[in-house]
């Protein structure tokens, strides 16, 4: 292998695995404030908690079928990078970007339109700080899109190195998994 | 083999200052020697700060009914004391020692993310300095380095102070994950040719279980921090019961990290001391293989046994007696490393230096701590001794006794790398002993007055319960203590005003740090050499006693 | 509230003839192939009787969990009996099991193209974390769980659901590729179990520490040794807890020592994980 | 070893002389406590022989193998011992197999026993900082100092009305957290009569010192009398002053916080004062209940208890008035 290429390795070598270790950590995050709102559940027989009538369940069901497109597109794009296509990438991240942001959009919708505030009993609190944390993490991979996205028009990324794209598509998938599993933690069971 | 012999014993360039010279290079600097010297010495400052507060702490408590200190004073600063020995002065001694050293151990020319590393040394001493400023901005906390809700809620605690600890402690919680981070990066991927992971020194090991530990335990103390945050800026109620919160989840939350914490505390301790010792005994690390995996080992069950802080919270009988058994089985690999401390030493020929004098003592004082750490394993021993001064005597055995005299010894040991000077041996000794007696004056009455009933966080005490004569023999031996950092500063002010000799290998020393020059070069080493065993440089000074040749 | 037959069910041995035929088609199976291995007597492919061994005492194991007097139990009585059931099948039949099967009876069994494919995916540590834990996790539900109680059907999905994945999530540490893929290597193995305690933790100390029952099941089903049903769920939940990490451990100890056992033999690779693999290689 | 010397002495010292007037778990004054100290014994025991061989290996190792002069060429190269390795792996795994075996018995020993007859139970609710003690079965409710009948349990079920308490006599049982929002309980028993020191264990803010526990183990037939006082309705006031200070504490400043019984008083927030004065101790059991200090208490709380909820400013005669009917609470 010429230096050059170890070099590249090296560096893709160090973004995987700090990527790693950082998804790592937040994933001991978000589990405990799942654990938490659990534990706090079980502790409470009279929990008050969403019936999840199918009316109830649209607006949730609609943001988290666009951050899994979301989610897809990124992906797309980073297959299009890796086979050379610059526009491919671009209008992926685009996509991506923008759906995040709906996404925010709607989830704000949902916490201020079942008229609960932070201070309303326990459960208030959890669907504040499970869903505010989540959406924090979602900005931050907006961001993160959004970089990604003026390096591609600075043409930043080839077929050869584009380990930024990478780690910003595994950034957004595990944001998007995150939300499934909170998901399921607050309207399912 | 001659190849390697070549590269490490005749690379030895000049030495050249790393990165720009002057304030503004310090305060720019990406270079991990930079950083890790500018831990060292921020950790020792906030360390000596905390000492005066242990010192104002002893003085209150040194005579019954003493009105030195009011319980508001004494609450601050107990809580300052604990936490600030604890978030800033161990753990970021512990990360100094790691920034200078891991990369220069691993044979690399820096860590991961150089930037990343200043970022998290930048955020550490903002955090460091907001938390010391509650003291002048409406006074500090008062809730304890453990600051169990409710008692923190606004309800409890409306003061600043603990709004101060929450952010404080958050960004630490950033700059330690950070730091973390980075080590596992650099530790995984930067090592030198033929370094696998089981030809480590053993500094570099203890420093990748202590970074996966932290970054396993401390979201849990993030998540705890951040809802407290919300109870008393959002009104939240997630620990207050009357509106369905659990008085409770803040004490399963902050021990799931904080148990694990203990050990983020000692293991880069023992990492220094099995560097240490192997070398003033002129043989290799006895068992490292064990030695390495009792760390993992360790960390496995680390994260098993938070609820023994919590014996007396009335959890069912069945749960602590599981967390009982997990806690006596973390005491077998901690056994385990000092009988292989010891056998290393059996047999060799000790030289003892300062640094050899505050290892041998680690394993001294930290079988004291150790011990009394079973016993308390022990549920019904726990009831009764649970938040007493013995529960103080025994963890200051394990951070002062074991902690803070590995970091001592790593100073004595790793001094003239960093300076290119040694530090006195003269005051080095008188250091060292002033520090053993002392310590032992202060806290082994800890646990004869933790048998004889005395609560800790008490401000004040009556007199007739026979407390008062071990309460002054622990004042005076603080102030023993004191006296020997004093030594210590001065031993390290005399030291830097001497001209530098330069020596790169004083100790004759097993790892790659030593085969470069002292200080090191801007990027560490000239060629970077082929490892074939846990002591490189060993290998290379002794062609025919090479580890690599010899079967165990 | 919804009165189960089963609860009615007698304590004792339960003959399920799917169960019987199945243990006793794997044995012969297994047999037939480590058989014809050890008459022959390959040295590549050469099977060690420790590793038979292992493989039937796996199947001992899930007989012993769906055979004998602890099914009734698990299945009428006692929620920690269930929880016990669960773990003899996912923590000590899956593996043992997997400990006896070497490379080529893989590479024999599973057929090329898309299987071994799917399989080389799914068994990666990420994949194979996450599915494992997601079934666990959804069985804990409450309400599948009532499910499972009430309806067979659900309770064999139940079982054959927590059976496969964990034999996903034991793949990366003790299966093998039947393609050239190398499994990770020792540290990676390490820090995978080390990792795989925490989800466990997290539900077990839910289970034990929850004040309330949260099986109904359980609660309603007639008391046996007169164990109340809050012991009964407390002790489920330490089981899954202690006995559960012990397991990572044992095996994270294992592999830890064997790979760092033999460093310092002159001129050999010790790279992470090359060691460890061809030494095992030579076991099968 | 000087420190080995030091701590084997004064244990020792504990255990025998036993250290008069400390509340010390090593001087039990209960079955629980006894045995509590006796497995404390073995354990120290046990520790005693690891600490006594390590710190004699380094002692050996260090006067043995220290390096003398320059001694030429370097010591024989061991880099392990598998079965040295196995033994001390092994053997502290024993030991502490052993002492779980011990933990379990003694946890099984000091269980709470079955409610006997004669059996009392008390409702501990934790406040900062002083202790309330209601005994529902005879209706009345006090401060502070808990009064235990000599030969039977006392069953408690312990309460927090704010933060997290601790309530720990050591000489007749281990700690057991007051939790808000949870219902704990223990159970006490004491060998012989006497008054027994605790204090709350769980740090629980400014005066978490100033949280003191008496627990006073007296006959059964003491005890019966006491209870009689206590269920007594409240001293009627009979002069000017008196009456002047009953006006003040069953319906003015005092009343919003403190409870005497039959009267307006109903506040909770402070100690039920209907006996105050068959008290031995005041303030969270910081201070012997006496005029002198009494007067104190009232002129100016804070400088006796610093940070203590009780805030109170009475005129000079009002004061005298107060300190009239209080000592009238017998």
């Amino acid at each position: 292998m010429t230096a050059v290429a170890t070099a590249d390795a090296r560096r893709q070598g160090i973004a995987r695995t700090g990527m790693l270790a950082a998804l790592a950590s937040e994933t001991v995050f978000f589990g405990t404030l799942l654990s938490a709102y659990l534990f706090m559940r079980l502790d409470q027989p009279g929990w008050l908690q969403i019936t999840a009538t199918p009316a109830r369940l649209i607006l949730p069901v609609l943001n988290t079928s666009v951050l899994v497109v979301s989610a897809l597109a990124v992906t797309l794009g980073e297959r299009a990078v890796a086979r050379g296509s610059q526009r491919g990438l671009a209008a992926g991240l685009a996509a991506a970007l923008v759906l995040g942001l709906v996404f925010v959009g709607g989830q704000i919708l949902e916490f201020s339109s079942n008229g609960m505030r932070p201070g309303d009993q326990a459960f208030g609190g959890v669907f504040f700080t499970l869903m505010g944390f989540h959406a924090l993490h979602v900005l931050a991979g907006v961001v993160l899109l959004g970089i990604n996205l003026v390096r591609t028009r600075l043409g930043d990324f080839s077929p050869a190195r584009h380990i930024a794209v990478t780690m910003g598509t595994w950034f957004w998938v595990y944001v998007t998994a995150v939300w499934l599993a909170m998901f399921v933690g607050l309207y399912l069971i | 083999m001659p190849a390697d012999a070549h590269a490490l014993t005749h690379a030895r360039p000049t030495p050249a200052s790393p990165g720009r010279p002057g304030l503004l290079g310090w305060l720019s600097t990406v270079d991990h020697k930079r950083i890790g010297v500018l831990y060292l010495g921020s950790g020792l400052l906030f360390f000596l700060l905390g000492g005066l507060e242990a010192l104002l702490i002893r003085l209150q408590l040194a005579r019954p009914g003493e009105t030195l200190l009011g319980p508001d004073i004494y609450n601050q600063i107990f809580t300052m004391h604990g936490t600030t020995m604890i978030f800033l002065g161990v753990m970021p001694l512990a990360a100094g020692f790691g920034n200078y050293l891991i990369p220069l151990m691993l044979g690399a020319r820096d860590v991961a993310f150089p930037k990343l590393n200043a970022l998290s040394y930048w955020v550490f001493l903002f955090a460091g300095l907001l938390m010391n400023s509650s003291f002048v901005f409406g006074g500090a906390p008062s809730t304890g380095w453990f600051a169990y809700a409710p008692l923190t809620e606004r309800a409890f605690s409306p003061g600043t102070g603990v709004d101060f600890w929450i952010l404080g402690v958050l960004l630490l919680g950033l700059s330690t994950t950070l730091g973390s981070i980075n080590f596992i990066v650099t530790i995984l991927q930067l090592r030198a040719p033929g370094m696998s992971l089981n030809r480590m020194p053993m500094f570099a090991w203890t420093m990748l279980v202590t970074s996966m530990i932290a970054v396993f335990a401390l979201p849990s103390l993030t998540v705890a921090i951040l809802l407290l945050l919300l109870d008393r800026q959002l009104g939240t109620h997630f620990y207050n019961v009357a509106q369905g919160g659990d008085a409770l989840l803040w004490q399963h939350l902050f021990w799931f990290f904080g148990h694990p914490e203990v050990y983020i505390l000692i293991l880069p301790a023992m990492g220094m001391v099995s560097e240490i010792i192997p070398v003033f005994s002129r043989k290799p690390l006895f068992g490292y293989r064990v030695v390495a995996y009792s760390s993992v080992a360790i960390g496995f069950l680390g994260f098993t046994v938070w609820a023994h802080h919590m014996f007396a919270t009335g959890l069912p009988s069945a749960a602590l007696l599981v967390f009982s058994a997990d806690s006596f089985l973390i005491g077998v690999p901690t056994g385990v490393k000092v009988f292989s401390w010891l056998a290393t030493m059996w047999r060799g020929r000790l030289r003892l230096t300062t640094a050899m004098l505050f290892a041998i003592g680690f394993i001294a004082l930290f079988v004291i701590g150790g011990l009394g750490g079973v016993s308390l394993a022990v549920v019904p021993v726990d009831w009764q001794l649970t938040d007493t001064y013995y529960v103080v005597s025994h963890f200051h055995y394990v951070l002062f006794g074991g902690s803070v005299f590995a970091i001592l010894g790593a100073a004595y040991y790793w001094f003239p790398k960093m300076t290119g000077r040694r530090l006195g041996e003269g005051l080095g000794k008188l250091h060292f002993w002033l520090t053993f007696v002392g310590m032992n004056l202060v806290f082994m009455p800890m646990h004869i007055l933790g048998l004889l009933g005395m609560p800790r966080r008490i401000y004040t005490y009556a007199a007739g319960k026979g407390w008062e004569g071990w309460n002054m023999i622990a004042t005076i031996g603080a102030f023993v203590v004191a006296l020997s950092m004093l030594v210590f500063v001065v031993n390290l002010i005399r030291s830097l005003r001497r001209p530098p000799t330069h020596e790169a290998d004083p100790w004759d020393a097993n790892t790659l740090e030593w085969t470069t020059a002292s200080p090191p070069l801007a990027y560490n080493f000239a060629e970077i050499p082929t490892v074939r065993s846990a002591r490189p440089y060993w290998d290379a000074k002794h062609p025919d006693l090479a580890d690599w040749k010899a079967r165990r | 509230m919804f009165a189960p037959l089963r609860h009615e069910a007698v304590i004792g041995w339960a003959w399920e003839p799917s169960v019987l035929i199945g243990l006793a088609l794997a044995a012969l199976l297994y047999g037939l192939a480590a058989g014809t291995v050890l008459g022959r007597r390959p040295a590549r492919s050469s099977l060690p009787p420790g590793r038979v061994l292992c493989f039937y005492l796996g199947l001992t194991a899930i007989f012993v969990a769906l055979v004998s007097p602890l099914d009734s139990l698990a299945d009428g009585y006692l929620f920690s009996a269930h929880m016990a059931q669960h773990l003899l099948l996912m923590m000590v039949a899956v593996p043992l099991m997997m400990l006896g099967i070497p490379r080529w009876m893989y590479a024999w069994a599973i057929p090329r193209g898309w299987p071994r494919r799917t399989l080389c995916w799914v068994t990666r540590p990420v994949p194979a974390f996450l599915i494992f834990n997601t079934t666990l996790a959804l069985w804990h539900l409450p309400r599948l769980y009532g499910l499972a109680l009430e309806n067979e059907g659900v309770h064999i999905l139940q079982h054959m659901m927590l059976l496969v994945g964990a034999g996903i999530g034991w793949w990366p540490v003790l299966g093998h590729f039947p393609s050239a893929a190398r499994r990770p290597s020792p540290g990676v193995r390490v820090l995978y179990l080390f990792l795989q305690g925490f989800p466990a933790t997290a539900l077990a100390a839910l289970i034990t520490l929850a004040p309330n029952p949260l099986y109904a099941f359980y609660v309603e089903a007639p008391r046996v040794w007169g164990i109340s049903p809050d012991v009964d769920q407390m002790w489920s939940g330490l089981l899954m807890w202690m006995p559960g990490a012990m397991v990572y451990l044992a095996a994270a100890t294992v592999i830890f020592l064997r790979w760092f056992a033999d460093d310092g033999a002159p001129e050999r690779d010790v790279s992470p994980g090359a060691n460890i693999s061809d030494a095992e290689v030579v076991h099968g | 070893m000087s420190w080995l010397r030091r701590v084997m002495i004064s244990l020792a010292g504990l255990a025998l002389a036993g250290c008069a007037g400390a509340p010390s778990m090593l001087r039990p004054a209960s079955s629980v406590s006894t045995r509590e100290a006796w497995l404390f014994w073995v354990v120290l025991a046990m520790a005693a022989v690891v600490f006594v061989l390590v710190e004699g290996l380094i002692v050996l190792i260090v006067a043995r193998d220290r390096r003398r002069g320059d001694e030429a060429g370097e010591p024989t190269q061991v880099h392990g011992h598998t079965r040295l390795e196995i033994i001390w792996t092994v053997v502290p795994l024993l030991l502490v197999i052993l002492l779980f075996g011990l933990t379990i018995g003694t946890m099984r020993a000091v269980a709470a026993p079955e409610p006997r007859e004669g059996d009392i139970n008390v409702r501990v609710v934790g406040h900062r900082w002083w202790w309330e003690f209601e005994y529902p079965d005879y209706g009345f409710t006090t401060a502070n100092e808990l009064h235990l009948p000599l030969g039977n349990a006392a069953h408690l079920t312990l309460e927090s009305a704010d933060v997290i308490h601790s309530f720990w006599v050591p000489q007749l049982a281990g700690k057991t957290d007051l939790i808000p929002g949870a219902i704990n309980s223990m159970w006490l028993s004491a060998d012989a009569p006497g008054t027994y020191e605790g204090q709350c264990a769980e740090f629980c803010g400014l005066q978490h010192a100033g949280m003191r526990i008496h627990v006073i183990v007296e006959s059964r037939e003491a005890f019966e009398a006491w209870v009689r006082t206590q269920q007594a309705p409240p001293a009627e006031a009979v002069t000017a002053l008196e009456r002047l200070g009953e006006e003040t504490v069953t319906s003015g400043v005092c009343s919003s916080c403190h409870t005497v019984r039959d009267t307006h008083a109903q506040g909770k927030l402070g100690p039920d004062l209907t006996h105050l004065a068959s008290r031995a101790t005041m303030a969270g059991g910081m201070y012997p209940l006496s005029e002198s200090y009494l007067r104190r208490w009232l002129s100016n709380t804070q400088e006796m208890k610093p940070g203590n909820l009780m805030a109170l400013h009475l005129k000079a005669d009002d004061l005298e008035a107060v300190l009239a009917y209080l000592k009238l609470l017998k």
